[in-house]
């Protein structure tokens, strides 16, 4: 029996609206899942209908990560949720060294969503997806009322194994270790905030949003040895940087000159009294390897697409206090701290 | 707090002295601002943009002598030191 | 960035800071007090003090409007969005500044209340249009300026006939601040070899109003700029007039300042505020003639006469020094709370909170601190 | 470096509120991760403090499976979203007669939402996995702004292994096959209702929340060869009778005598005008198994604290309209159909 | 549950059904009309239906006050949100129910209006009470049974002078229905042998209001109880009417009904409402005094005069057989849209929506539809 | 819409006739109800619930009449059959 056969009427994808009856459980749900979800999705898993994937996995050991998008606005430059649910979760699993295998993804809508809205963001995540080279093999949709939610929440959660021989974790940073970045840094963030109606800003700088596992994977061929790799999002490079040397009981030591940043990212904060350490990104990675291996990453990194901008910002030192150090543009120091209380509202 | 930063007129819209705006431009990255503080500025003029406001004109030749001040101020001592590089020691 | 890259270049800096620790005469102490927390910032971002001889030092002075609110302000505040429900709008910078009992704008807002981080006043003026159901109350705070957009702003108001739109004015004026530190004498006074004066309140008021730091107390002043050039030009300006016995207003930010100011704004100015007899600063107490409030012709705009509100007297968190080193008198690392219970997300004292605040910068710094006990 | 030499003032968890901070991804979230997440849930991945959980699989295919949970409201009789937000997972896991392994876990937590509630949310959370024996290797915080969310937002995602010779799925109920249910429908649907004021009505009715994976170890050691087994949550027995008679393009029979429900559960839907078998449920599972098999199963269900109540309640018949077709007390015959519309108002 | 459990006794429901096999004459046919929802939910919920002889058949009257509700009524309440930004409070029931052009208050709801799922007028007095800054709207809908707790409601909203509250009434009086359905003669008629009659409509009103029925249209009523029993033993007693050729209005749901009804209900009834002088129903048109409004006396309570809104001239479904269903003409299964284009899940009428509407018990009711094309 | 359930009075309060309110039972489950409508009632007796109203009293006798009623209706037949399981064949 097809799928569409059960429902007497087509979801309206042109004027409809997410409703309290499409996350009942009733026939409203399965339509909008087979419709909707299924069809951008299609995939063996999904089509079956269970409450769960089955499949197999390669030998190895396993990650798992999970993260909620809540971004505002939803659709942006360079991305949208969809995309970005898919990036976001991958990349945490490919920052252990892993091969995604499959994402789990869980819809909370809000009702009176236009299903147009909705559909545009499913084909994103789909595309996304297979250009990833995974599979969205389970879900879940869930309604809330209006005024409960914001459009749309997803929360993507992702498996991948871990080849062989890797180790890669944020407390193996090492004094003497150097640190490098695969290019310019706070492009999400400050794509998110000219979307903002009351910062009233224009620039044509794009999200960052990619999947890094590609870059990582070729990173993990060249060197194996790679101690850390972290991606830098809500809170930035210097959160970042922080959460690391405090993993690994260690300093750091960045000089601020080395560090890539667009010309437009760096004059909407001036303009915003921001500081692109601080400001997310959401297709940057900070990795951290042994100093005899740092050219050879650097290399490989920059024959990457996602990694032409790649740069060695700084390196590890001993510092039991875990401060992350910034030499600046005037060969002072000052300390990169963890951002205090809320910079940017509402980007991942 | 009195973050202000200098950024070119691209474009002045006149309506009203009272709620004339510009847009200006900084790297690449514009956003609309009041006028109603500077009224005569044109287009390709530098203002001082605080709290969505240009607060004032830039003056290319005051900027000029400024930095004419501040090579002679240390022109001196480049020729003393004969190498632009040499990094003063910190304190 | 035009006006921004060629003040902040290194090989300048360098040389600039060469040229001053050649010209400061090692048998004297230079105690440069930065009236204006941009200064600060800016001495910190860049790591301006580090590119000074030994015995030149920065003081850091009162001059960031966040710090010297009281925090009975920020009660009233609070109280008003209690009492009478309205819609807060407010700068960015006051959200995590610590009222009484450990209140912020930023927990008051997860509580409940109606308050909104604008950018502009502009962006309050849309508020109160798109939300004519909610009375809407602008918390201007700030120095010279940043009073003249909330001017802009009285003055549409009025033209547009917002009826649900009104201001709690909380600016002051920074030359009576400066004159009541230097007029601090004695043990309780601060000992100063010039001042850095706060530019961007001069693109406003000119540099007149500061004459009176030389003639009456004998200090030379440097309208100075707050990219690091800027700084570092002004205090190898000052040192000069300290080495040659000068002691005048002089001005290093002339591509944005003049000897009077922006005209047209202090005409908006005194057309929407009248002076305040006194208004309390934090650290330097109740100053006269120091801050604004509207003018009667618009008292009706006035948020402190259309919502009234009792605040009890507030107490400053015990132990705190932000008056001690609001007035150059002591250095945050001379405060027991400083980076055990106050930190930037503890802040204790409005003083860690700003980004200009001396305590914020400190903490930013810690690293390098010699008198840390952190260290 | 202990985490609480991080913080200058520790969490307060009596009278603290969620603000933006603790989703700016600085040292504020840090704080309320290390604080109240980490400490709860205390277990070597989380402590690691990776973006991500590594950990090894024993050999055999694994499935996974994604909730959002989104319970209004939080806390109910017999449970809270916490302990829900990992039954329901564990549940769907564990219906494909997996062993659950690990579970994933991401909050949207509102601007406000008292800390206290948090941590209560949080404690259940924890307790419910350490009873379930499944750990919580990996989460995410996301706060959103008041009015853009309802208190908690909770998604798990879990993943489990399929031991060998299990081939348990929605489609392959086979004419001839019979179908079981754990006991009473309708409690947790029925509890959640009795919490709404507007409703006003009261009841001893606790959520029937439990984790099924003991019981279900047990069903297929005894019968390896089950066919389907899910649980009948949104929607109820009705839907889920539905969805699995159109996987597998079969028709149903069902007896109502047999269903279990509480006298409770019946009065509470007389007055609501509802029906117990469109209730949802968090603590019962459908079964279908080879007819010879039946009484087998249901003995092994019967001598477990979880399907004490355990009945079979139908047949699967042919009908290639897939009809899920009720005999009513009286003898005569009803369309049990799919749950059209909405029945109840967010209950998972 | 007691007076519940006793009247769905199966053993005696086979009893019953056998005793009625035993009684009909099998050279005629027994149409019985159930004039209420509520009976052909029982019948289609026990399977009643297939429990009786085959010459004994239940034909659905009008008796669901949401499937008779004409789309202008929801149009209207609709507009309401629009234009006059109302909180729209009703019970569930109404909420799927289609209006003009595919709405439903659900989509509305969804599109942004603030409409309300209650389950007691009691609620809406709670929200008008709770939230004094919204302009709340029952939609009153209902026969008799359900119009004295909108009564109390006016009568209470008064009392506590509420400022925000109004009533939109849709309630529907049951006789005038009957006899319309009665008065069709010719092609247009429909044969009916008996009555069903709506017990709880009569526990308001007493039975007497249905005499006309035996006395003007020669047809026996018996007022029947809800469970299953109730109507099995009411089919009997019109059996044994129909054998005997007595016509009478029976009462078999003595247990709650008398021959007055609820006097103090029709009192307080009588107190707020007037009947109109004519009311659309759908299916049958306008009838006369068949429908309430409220009294002049209760005029600042109305909202169709507090908020005034235009509403075109709705036009049903195309193909939609809801007003041949509602007279007894037709079965849905007549109907070309049953079950392809018109399911519970997109019902195109509102036969379709409540569980009462007689296409959506046949809906649910399919496997055994001999006429069905879906079969 | 004309869902009336049958349930017992388990509390009376009384303040003004307009607002009176009881609790009923109906198989564990409780709610409180207004008997404006049936200002009379009393603890113990059963009352007709509909949308949160007590609409009428049931009398007990009446319903012990009906299913008498209902008994000899049927007992004639019962007896013939001999049999009380007997299943009447369905239509
Ligand atoms: S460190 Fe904190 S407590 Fe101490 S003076 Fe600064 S702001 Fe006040
Ligand atoms: S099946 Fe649908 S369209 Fe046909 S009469 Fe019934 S409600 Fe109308
Ligand atoms: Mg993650
Ligand atoms: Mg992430
Ligand atoms: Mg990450
Ligand atoms: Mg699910
Ligand atoms: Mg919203
Ligand atoms: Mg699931
Ligand atoms: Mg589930
Ligand atoms: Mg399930
Ligand atoms: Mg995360
Ligand atoms: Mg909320």
């Amino acid at each position: 029996m097809t799928t569409r056969s059960r429902f007497s009427a087509r979801l309206d994808l042109e004027n409809g609206r997410v409703d309290m009856s499409h996350g009942a459980g009733g026939r409203a749900m399965a339509q909008l899942i087979d419709e909707l979800f299924k069809q951008a999705l299609d995939n063996e898993w999904l089509s079956q209908g269970n409450d769960q994937a089955l499949f197999s996995v390669p030998p190895g050991r396993l990650v798992m990560s999970t993260d909620a998008h809540v971004v505002s606005p939803l659709f942006f430059p360079g991305g949208d949720i969809g995309s970005l649910a898919v990036h976001g979760t991958i990349n945490d699993v490919a920052m252990s060294g892993a091969r995604p295998l499959h994402l789990a993804a869980s819809f909370v809508l809000e009702e009176g969503f236009p299903l147009a809205d909705l559909a545009r963001i499913v084909a994103s995540l789909a595309q996304a997806a297979r250009e990833a080279g995974v599979a969205i093999v389970t879900g879940d949709t869930k309604v809330v009322e209006r005024g409960k939610g914001d459009g749309v929440f997803i929360t993507t959660t992702g498996i991948g194994v871990v080849p062989e021989g890797i180790a890669i974790s944020g407390d193996r940073a090492r004094p003497g270790d150097v640190i490098l970045i695969n290019g310019h840094i706070g492009d999400h963030g400050i794509a998110i905030l000219s979307q903002r109606e009351n910062l009233g800003f224009e620039t044509v700088i794009q999200s960052d949003s990619a999947a890094l596992h590609g870059l990582i994977a070729d990173m993990i061929a060249a060197v194996p040895d790679i101690h850390c790799l972290r991606d830098p999002t809500r809170g930035g490079l210097a959160t970042t940087l922080n959460e690391l040397a405090q993993q690994s009981g260690v300093g750091m030591r960045i000089r601020e000159t080395d560090i890539p940043v667009r010309e437009a990212v760096s004059a909407a904060c001036e303009l915003l009294g921001l500081d692109p350490a601080y400001v997310a990104n959401e297709g940057k990675l900070v990795a951290i390897c042994p100093a005899d291996r740092a050219e050879t990453l650097l290399a490989t990194m920059r024959a990457h697409p996602l990694g032409a901008q790649a740069a060695i910002i700084g390196e590890v030192v001993e510092d039991p206090l875990g401060f992350v150090q910034m030499q600046t543009r005037f060969g002072g120091e000052r300390l990169l701290d963890w951002l205090a209380g809320e910079q940017l509202p509402r980007i991942c | 707090m009195c973050l202000a930063i200098p950024a070119r007129v691209t474009h002045v819209t006149r309506i009203d002295p009272a709620i004339d705006t510009a847009v200006v431009d900084l790297g690449g990255v514009s956003r609309e601002v009041s006028i109603a503080l500077v009224p005569e500025v044109e287009v390709g003029d530098y203002v001082l943009v605080h709290v969505g406001y240009a607060l004032n004109r830039i003056s290319e030749e005051e900027a000029q002598e400024t930095l004419k001040l501040m090579a002679e101020m240390t022109r001196l001592l480049d020729e003393e030191m004969g190498n632009a590089d040499a990094v003063a020691k910190p304190a | 960035m035009k006006y921004i890259d060629e003040f902040r270049d290194q090989r300048l800096a360098r040389q600039l800071a060469a040229a001053i620790a050649a010209e400061v005469d090692p048998a004297r102490q230079y105690r440069l007090m930065e009236f204006c927390g941009g200064h600060t910032h800016a001495i910190f971002r860049y790591g301006v003090q580090q590119l000074m001889p030994p015995n030149l030092r920065f003081v850091h002075g009162p001059g960031c409007p966040v710090c010297v609110l009281p925090m009975a302000r920020l009660d009233q505040a609070m109280a008003m969005t209690r009492e009478h429900g309205v819609t807060l709008c407010t700068y960015g910078d006051l959200m995590r500044v610590p009222a009484s009992g450990r209140q912020t704008l930023l927990k008051a807002k997860a509580a409940g209340a109606d308050v909104r981080m604008i950018y502009s006043t502009q962006d309050v003026l849309r508020i109160a249009r798109d939300e004519p159901e909610r009375q809407v109350v602008f918390m201007a705070i700030g120095f010279e300026t940043t009073t003249p957009p909330t001017a802009v702003a009285i003055l549409q108001a009025r033209a547009e006939g917002l009826k649900n739109l009104s201001f709690l004015c909380n600016h002051v004026l920074t030359p009576p601040a400066l004159r009541a530190i230097l007029s601090l004498a004695g043990p309780d006074g601060v000992r100063l070899d010039g001042i850095l004066g706060p530019s961007h309140v001069s693109t406003v008021i000119g540099t007149r109003p500061y004459e009176f730091v030389p003639n009456q107390f004998g200090i030379p002043v440097v309208i100075a700029g707050f990219e690091p050039l800027d700084v570092m030009q002004s205090a190898l300006m000052l040192v000069r007039q300290i080495n040659d016995g000068r002691r005048e207003v002089e001005n290093q930010y002339s591509r944005a300042v003049g000897e009077v100011g922006n005209t047209r704004a202090l005409e908006l100015m005194a057309r929407v505020f009248v002076t305040r007899p006194s208004f309390e600063w934090r650290g330097l107490g109740f100053l006269p003639e120091s801050a604004l409030a509207l003018a009667d012709d618009y008292a009706d705009l006035d948020a402190e006469r259309r919502f009234p509100v009792r605040v009890e007297t507030s107490h400053e968190i015990k132990g705190c020094e932000c008056p001690a080193i609001l007035r150059g008198l002591k250095e945050p690392t001379e405060c027991k709370l400083f980076g055990t219970v106050c930190t930037p997300d503890n802040p204790m004292g409005a003083c860690m909170v700003s980004s200009e605040g001396a305590c914020a910068a400190y903490w930013s710094h810690r690293t390098h601190m010699p008198s840390s006990g952190r260290n």
